[in-house]
């Protein structure tokens, strides 16, 4: 086999690993980075974008708005949600670790009940090419696309924009905030929004390749939490980096010795990098400025 | 005499309702049949049905809940072989009597079980020889990290050698991983004649997708999935193409008994998204009970076991006639080879009839003069008398 | 024989040089006023003297001990305590239990609570002493990490702005605690902005300028300085 | 002509969980007027000026600003109406540069008015120093610095000042104490100044409100705080 | 007497709600109770009491742990298991003869402890603190379940226990005394009822002393503000250290009676979802006190499995609802909410009076 052919096969192993630790965490980290809240029920959000898309994408509407479909409506359950429960507890964020448990209990049953206990898929489009020995699907490179995309965008709304500021600002101090001026409960909205988008849209993006159940969700997490652990709590700095890391860790890992090893990989790679970076990759870039 | 009490512990909720909601409705829809035509007996059959939500635990508080306080005479408990074990235990100490009704990596010798699903030796003795005659003898494993995955494995390592084949490679896939993409190069640099998989849960399933996606292209040979997650109903046409799967029951099969019990499935349950081998095997072992308590005249379980004893125990089910083994308390089946087409649909390229669970009993349970209450392994037998 | 040493601390924070080989020896017994503009690396110094922040060279000895490479914790064991700039009181607890968490490694059972209901009155929060410490207004958190600190009985005490937010009458009780405190033999080392203070207790005087020591001296000196006067006094108190 | 009252308070009480420690408290002030408030500690001074801004709520009595009621508008809107507020203890958002803090400031304004930076960067050179530091890395007087800029970036009507001068060095509390006076004569703003230190209220505030247990319990000419027994008489502790 | 009085007023304290004779009364009754219900009661409900009361342990610990000293622990199931499979391989081992099934459950017990000695080690000389904590926990007993559901074939065995993948564990030894006229081995019935309330009374007392000493103020005030507490010359660390130890012990404990009581262990004990339910037991009640983390604990457990038992396929969203609702409304737990609003109604009355 030639060297190309290798080299090729280990980017997209890579490429595919990095998009799936970056699109399961992004929503995750965009809510815990920016509030302070540890979303367990992130998966759910995921589940939900990847139910819509499928259900739009059955109903006739092409994939790409179908995924936008699973996004939105994920975002705007999201600030249901921020309504009606999370609102109330920012000023104790652990408790929001039983709220978001009960909420995706809610979802995963309440999904069940109404919907069923699987949906049909969608399908993967796009096909496959072929480089070297291996044949390839090709909308695994959107997925990596996509990946790209979104670190971009966030780090471009967060750190460019005014809204990126103030919701910083809101998260760090409240009430300073407000008697600044700012509304704050619209920017808790929209932020918690935009997590819960995020995961819809991660949702929306795998269900063609996926199965459909109510608990689908569920696989997205440990890759989530890892990644936003590793990236620390500075999202926009560390969420990239800790992909990266962490795709290279599991992709090795994996074709060397196989599944098993990639997961366990990827958990001696959070318990190394607290140890040595106890505050995450983010901490470790603004060490001296803290 | 009152009702005899029937315990049903399934997962209604959690990761396994999909497969398993299915085997409540069967048994609940022989239950009425049997109450209609009269019941056990004479005795009418009452159910007493708990959803262990995917949850260990809650098996093993509702074992003890259905033994103890819903003084049940039989139970019908478990999907995964975790719950039975964890339930397994608490039957054997309180000495109730439970059905497992589903397939499974083999090997639990207990009195107080009764096994009606299949086997390996049923699954991959017919299965794994027919696929190395078509396809070749270069094969590939790719199977949940986990008893039933690895035992499975063992198996089909274990005839492939015998059939004069040869392992291509084996790959072990932790449970709840969904991310395929290297496995699937892996399994293209090994470039088997077929693989067979042995993919379990949902999350794993969405091999098949990721698979056809990369155009891997080879055929598949299972025997757990189409019979248990009806894969070829949830995902999208061609991704289960050139699967081949032994089971001994879906709701494809064409023959007049199976064509009735659907009929009568589907008219109790119409939303029912598919009828799969385990709801089979627990409507079977319903009648089954039944038979047995008319002959044993008792609900106990050591007359029931002494019927068993005698050999002669069968009954022509939806798949045909099924006979339960007396030294191992397992089943035989009918095993059907389903092949699944392009378009997803189903065909029957061969049938292989009464094939018995027999491994058990030629390595040395034997229930009918002891009972070890234990579960062996290929290469964890039980101990030589 | 000098009760606290400094040899040529110095601290980077990435470019900038907070403390620039600072020079600094306590005297047993007395007190010592730290002051000098925002910025002049005075808070920055009391946490290199705390084992907060570690120097990028340079030493600490406290009583003839090199203690520069210590945890905090056994630096307050040899006799240090401190009060922060910024309260750091024990949010959730009562005031009566920030008291008690300090007071506990040296008294016990009903000694104890004769020793916090001494302090709650010498501190003037009795009637706050059920209520949560991070519901305390500013001058209360003031002075109830004052009461924690000098419940250690060190031998130099530590006071970041102990005034800060405290009426005129008030600085001057500060003040005179401070010499009660002095005069039973405890050293004690203020940053302070408010002169009135440092002028009723400050025996000698350092003055911080851009991390490095600028002036030294009584407070008379001090106060008479020009070059003080220009950077930090200005011709209110020249 | 005397000023239009631009804001005042009528039987105010405002606390924290149920119990009120502002207990029907009453101030005037007009417009152009520099206000000072003082009182022992603990006795309700910053509680007053929380509610002010909204940051605790009043449970009866109201508060009129500008001729309206305010006390049931949240804090974000009483700041849209031209309220600034600088908190005891600054209060500054840690994890975002000297530049972020003050853009939030700035947010009721949109973008940070090029004006009003020269003008907060003249008056506290350390701020333009520092423009990219983090604020939680700042020293005390530089945070009270931002915090004091932040509030004027958005040309606010009325300023709830809460000890400004805390932490800050002795002649830089001159020269904030002149910038802010030079600030009122130039533009009008109506400022209300919580303070400790006599010296800042002399050099500013022309009127003095002292506070006790919640209450308003005197209402004095600055001049006065040089009268030593009138002081005892208020403020004894 | 005097020591009595002593005794009494180190399980009072400013850590612990409840005090005074009215408490103490209230609990000598609900003791009483606790001692007398199993001989009215059949043997499902008294072998179902057990189960409730083994998790009550690993709540006790995470109480400890997060509620007292403020380290989010995702490790506790983590505990819980090593000491599970710990007796599992000891009895299997070496039975059940001469009372070793109780030196086993020290001995596993101790391993967890000592685990807990390393990983602690680890973090806290490390400083790590906060969610950092929680999700290292979080991924060191995720790492304990992947690798025990991979260890079914037979090369994984400890003499001859195999660990037996993720089916689990089974078939150990009960608890068994050594009795004269033949052992007695305590079931999930009357026998293993009487050992676990004792062993229960016993740590909840034994927890309140040490939270009302000046042990118990130290890991509080770390909670509180780790900077000043050992500006106070703690060193937290190593406070940190024995509560993480003495916490994995108590969850090493329920590990171990769940292995009795079910005699079995699994490696989804140590999942992700039995990891975060002593979370959400704890939170329930009330996570900074000792007395609402046993009660909301037992509160949550009992109405959960009711729900399951009665709700059909409503059961989950119940609980959920149940879960949201009791954050939304009671924002220090359910029972600490309710006995606060109880001392305070009583303070009232007393006051009006
Ligand atoms: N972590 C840090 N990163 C970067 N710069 C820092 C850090 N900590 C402090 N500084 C800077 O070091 C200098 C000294 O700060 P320090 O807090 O010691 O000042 P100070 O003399 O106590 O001032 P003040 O009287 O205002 O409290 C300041 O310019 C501050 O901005
Ligand atoms: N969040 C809170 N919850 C409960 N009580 C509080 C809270 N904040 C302050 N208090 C109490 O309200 C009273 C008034 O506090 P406030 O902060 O208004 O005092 P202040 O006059 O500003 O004092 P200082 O001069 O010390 O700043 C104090 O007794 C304080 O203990
Ligand atoms: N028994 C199974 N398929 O786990
Ligand atoms: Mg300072
Ligand atoms: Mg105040």
């Amino acid at each position: 086999m030639d060297i190309a052919t290798l080299l090729f096969s280990a980017l997209y192993q890579f490429g595919d690993a990095f998009a799936f630790l970056v699109l399961s965490a992004c929503g995750l980290a965009v809510i815990f980075g920016m509030m302070g809240v540890i979303n367990l029920a992130h998966g759910e959000f995921i589940m939900c974008g990847a139910y819509v898309t499928a259900s739009t994408a059955h109903a006739g509407l092409p994939l790409p708005l179908a995924i936008l479909a699973g996004t939105l409506v994920s975002a705007l359950v999201g600030v249901l949600v921020e309504l009606v429960v999370i609102r109330h507890l920012y000023e104790r964020p652990l408790d929001t670790i039983v709220a978001t448990w009960g909420l995706s209990l809610i979802a995963t049953q309440g999904t069940l009940i109404m919907v069923g206990s699987t949906m049909a898929g969608v399908g993967t489009p796009f096909g496959s090419f072929q480089v070297g020995a291996y044949s390839y699907s090709i909308y695994r490179i959107v997925l990596f696309c996509a990946a790209l995309g979104v670190l971009a965008g966030l780090y471009a709304l967060f750190n460019w924009t005014r809204f990126g500021v103030l919701a910083r600002a809101t998260i760090q101090v409240p009430h300073m905030a407000a008697a600044l001026g700012v509304d704050t409960r619209l920017i808790y909205s929209l932020t918690f929004a935009c997590g819960a988008g995020l995961a819809g849209l991660a949702g929306g993006l795998y269900a063609p390749t996926m199965t459909l159940v109510p608990t689908m969700g569920a696989t997205f997490i440990m890759e989530a939490f890892v990644t936003v652990v590793i990236g620390g709590a500075d999202v926009f700095l560390g969420t990239a980096p800790a992909g990266v890391v962490l795709a290279v860790i599991k992709s090795v890992m994996t074709s060397w010795q196989g599944q098993l090893f990639g997961q366990i990989g990827l958990l001696i790679a959070v318990i190394i990098v607290v140890r040595v970076l106890p505050k995450g990759i983010s901490g470790f870039v603004l060490r001296e400025r803290t | 005499e009152g009702a005899i009490k029937l315990g049903v512990l399934e997962d209604q909720s959690g990761d396994f309702a999909a497969a398993t909601i299915g085997k409540v409705h069967a048994i609940q829809l022989a239950a009425e049949e049997i109450n209609k035509a009269g019941g056990i007996g004479g005795r009418q059959l009452e159910l007493v049905i708990y959803d262990t939500q995917s949850d260990n635990t809650r098996y093993q508080e509702f074992m003890r809940r259905v033994l103890q306080r819903d003084k049940v005479d039989v139970v019908f408990a478990g999907f995964s072989s975790a719950s039975r074990e964890a339930y397994r235990p608490i039957v054997d100490q309180l000495n109730g009597f439970a059905f497992y009704n589903n397939q499974y990596e083999g090997g639990v010798c207990d009195g107080h079980m009764i096994v009606t699903g299949a086997v390996p030796e049923q699954q991959f003795s017919t299965l794994i020889p027919y696929m190395m005659e078509k396809y070749g003898k270069n094969v590939y494993t790719l199977a949940a990290d986990y008893n039933f995955g690895q035992i499975s494995a063992e198996w089909v390592r274990k005839i492939v050698k015998e059939a004069g084949g040869k392992m291509a490679g084996e790959e072990f896939i932790p449970l709840g991983v969904s991310q395929f993409s290297q496995s699937i190069q892996s399994i293209q640099k090994a470039k088997p004649d077929f693989v067979v998989t042995l993919l379990v849960g949902t999350a794993q399933a969405s091999y098949y997708e990721q698979a056809a996606s990369a155009n891997v292209n080879l055929p598949m040979a299972s025997s757990v999935n189409v019979g248990q997650g009806y894969e070829h109903k949830r995902f999208k046409p061609p991704s289960l193409k050139d699967m081949f799967v032994t089971t001994n029951y879906i709701e494809e099969i064409d023959s007049p008994g199976s064509k009735a019990f659907l009929a009568k499935f589907k008219a109790k349950f119409p939303n029912e998204p598919y009828v799969n081998q385990e709801a089979e095997n627990s409507y079977l072992a319903v009648y089954l009970y039944k038979q047995m308590v008319e002959r044993a005249k008792s609900t106990k379980r050591d007359e029931i076991r002494k019927v068993i004893a005698m050999g002669d125990v069968c009954m022509d089910a939806p798949e045909g006639k099924v006979c339960i083994d007396p030294k191992s308390q397992h089943m035989s089946h009918t095993i059907y080879l389903a092949k699944v087409g392009a378009d997803h649909s189903i065909s029957f390229p061969k049938v292989w009839e009464d094939i018995k669970p027999y491994w058990l009993g030629e390595a040395g349970c034997d229930l009918t003069k002891k009972d070890p209450m234990a579960q062996y392994t290929p290469s964890n037998p039980p101990p030589k008398p | 024989m000098a009760l606290l040493e400094l040899h040529d601390l110095n601290k980077h924070f990435g470019g900038l040089h907070v403390t620039n080989s600072v020079n600094l020896a306590l005297e047993a017994g007395e007190i010592h006023c730290l002051i000098g503009p925002n910025g002049a690396g005075k808070s920055t110094l009391f946490r290199l003297i705390l084992g907060e922040h570690h120097p990028g060279s340079g030493n600490i000895f406290f009583a003839g001990e090199n203690i520069t490479a210590l945890k905090s914790f056994a630096r307050i064991h040899r006799g240090l305590s401190v009060k922060f700039q910024v309260p750091g009181v024990f949010k959730g607890l009562s005031a009566r239990q920030n008291l008690e968490i300090a007071l506990q490694s040296r008294h016990r059972g009903a000694e104890l609570a004769q020793e916090i209901d001494r302090l709650l009155a010498f501190l003037g929060l009795e009637a706050e002493q059920v209520q949560t410490a991070g519901n305390l207004s500013h001058g209360q958190k003031q002075w109830l990490e004052i009461g924690m600190a000098i419940s250690l009985k060190p031998r130099l005490l530590l006071l970041d702005e102990p005034t800060a937010g405290m009426s005129p009458e008030e600085t001057h009780m500060t003040g005179e605690m401070v010499q009660r405190l002095n005069a039973e033999g405890m050293t004690v080392l203020a940053i302070e902005h408010d002169m009135a203070f440092v002028r009723q207790v400050a025996r000698r005087v350092t003055v911080l300028h851009l991390g490095q020591v600028f002036a030294q001296g009584s407070i008379q000196q001090i106060v008479a300085d020009e070059r003080v006067a220009a950077i930090y006094l200005g011709q209110a108190h020249a | 002509m005397r000023k239009e009252v631009i804001l005042s308070t009528h039987v105010l009480r405002a606390g924290y969980g149920g119990k009120p420690v502002l207990q029907g408290l009453e101030i005037e002030v007009r417009e152009g007027e520099i206000v000072a408030v003082i009182g022992r500690n603990g006795v309700g001074k910053s509680t007053l000026m929380k509610s002010l801004i909204g940051l605790v709520p009043a449970m009866s009595g109201s508060i009129v600003y500008r001729g309206q009621a305010v006390e049931l508008l949240p804090p974000h809107k009483r700041a849209r109406r031209g309220m600034g507020y600088v908190p005891q203890g600054r209060d500054v958002f840690p994890r975002l540069t000297v530049a972020e803090n003050i853009a939030v400031g700035a947010t009721i304004k949109g973008d940070i008015p090029e004006a009003g930076r020269r003008r907060i960067v003249q008056a506290f050179p350390i701020l333009a120093e520092r423009w990219s530091q983090r604020a939680g890395t700042m020293s005390g007087g530089q945070q009270q610095q931002l915090a004091i800029g932040r509030v004027l970036i958005a040309d606010p009507n009325l300023i709830l000042l809460d000890e400004p001068s805390e932490g800050i060095q002795p002649n830089l509390v001159q020269d904030i104490a002149r910038n802010m006076v030079e600030l009122n004569r130039s533009t009008g703003v109506t400022i209300i100044l919580v303070e400790q230190n006599l010296d800042m209220i002399r050099a500013m505030a022309q009127r003095c409100y002292v506070m006790d247990k919640g209450r308003i319990v005197a209402s004095l000419d600055c001049a006065a705080l040089d009268d030593q027994a009138e002081m005892r008489r208020h403020l004894a502790v | 007497m005097n020591g009595l009085v002593s005794l009494f007023r180190s399980l009072e304290g400013s850590q612990t709600v409840g005090r005074g004779p009215g408490f103490w009364a209230l609990f000598a009754i609900v003791l009483a109770i606790a001692c007398a219900y199993p001989l009215f009661s059949d043997g499902y409900t008294v072998g179902n009491t057990v189960y409730f009361f083994v998790w009550v342990f690993i709540a006790l610990s995470l109480c400890l742990i997060w509620g007292y000293g403020g380290s989010l622990s995702f490790g506790q199931t983590a505990f819980f298991g090593i000491a599970g499979y710990g007796y599992g391989v000891l009895t299997i081992n070496f039975g059940s003869a001469y009372g070793f099934t109780f030196v086993a459950l020290f001995l596993a017990i101790g391993m967890a402890a000592m685990f807990a000695l390393l990983l602690g080690y680890f973090m806290f000389f490390g400083r790590i603190a906060g969610v950092f904590l929680g999700i290292v926990t979080l991924a060191v007993t995720l790492m304990l379940e992947r690798f025990m559901a991979q260890t079914a074939g037979p090369e994984w065995r400890i003499g001859s226990a195999r660990l037996n993948g993720f089916n689990g564990m089974s078939a150990m030894p009960p608890l068994t005394i050594p009795w004269p006229g033949g052992p007695i081995v305590l079931i999930a019935d009357i026998g293993l009822y009487y050992f676990v309330l004792g062993l229960l009374v016993l740590v909840y007392l034994g927890l309140r002393i040490l939270m009302n000493s000046s042990f118990g103020n130290v890991i509080v005030a770390i909670r509180e503000n780790p900077e000043r507490a050992e500006m106070l010359g703690y060193d937290i660390r190593k406070y940190q250290l024995i509560t993480f130890v003495i916490g994995a012990a108590l969850a090493g404990l329920s590990g171990v009676l769940y292995t009795v009581w079910g005699q079995y262990i699994t490696p989804s004990s140590m999942g992700m979802t039995a990891a975060s339910l002593p979370l959400i037991w704890v939170a329930v009640g009330g996570r900074s006190d000792l007395t609402s983390t046993v009660i909301g604990t037992l509160v949550v457990l009992a109405a959960f499995q009711a729900l399951t038992i009665y709700g059909s396929q409503y059961a989950l969203v119940f609980m959920g609802v149940l879960l949201v609702l009791t954050v939304l409304i009671a924002p220090n737990g359910l029972v600490l909410g309710v006995m606060n609003w109880l001392s305070r109604l009583i303070s009232r009355y007393r006051g009006a009076k």
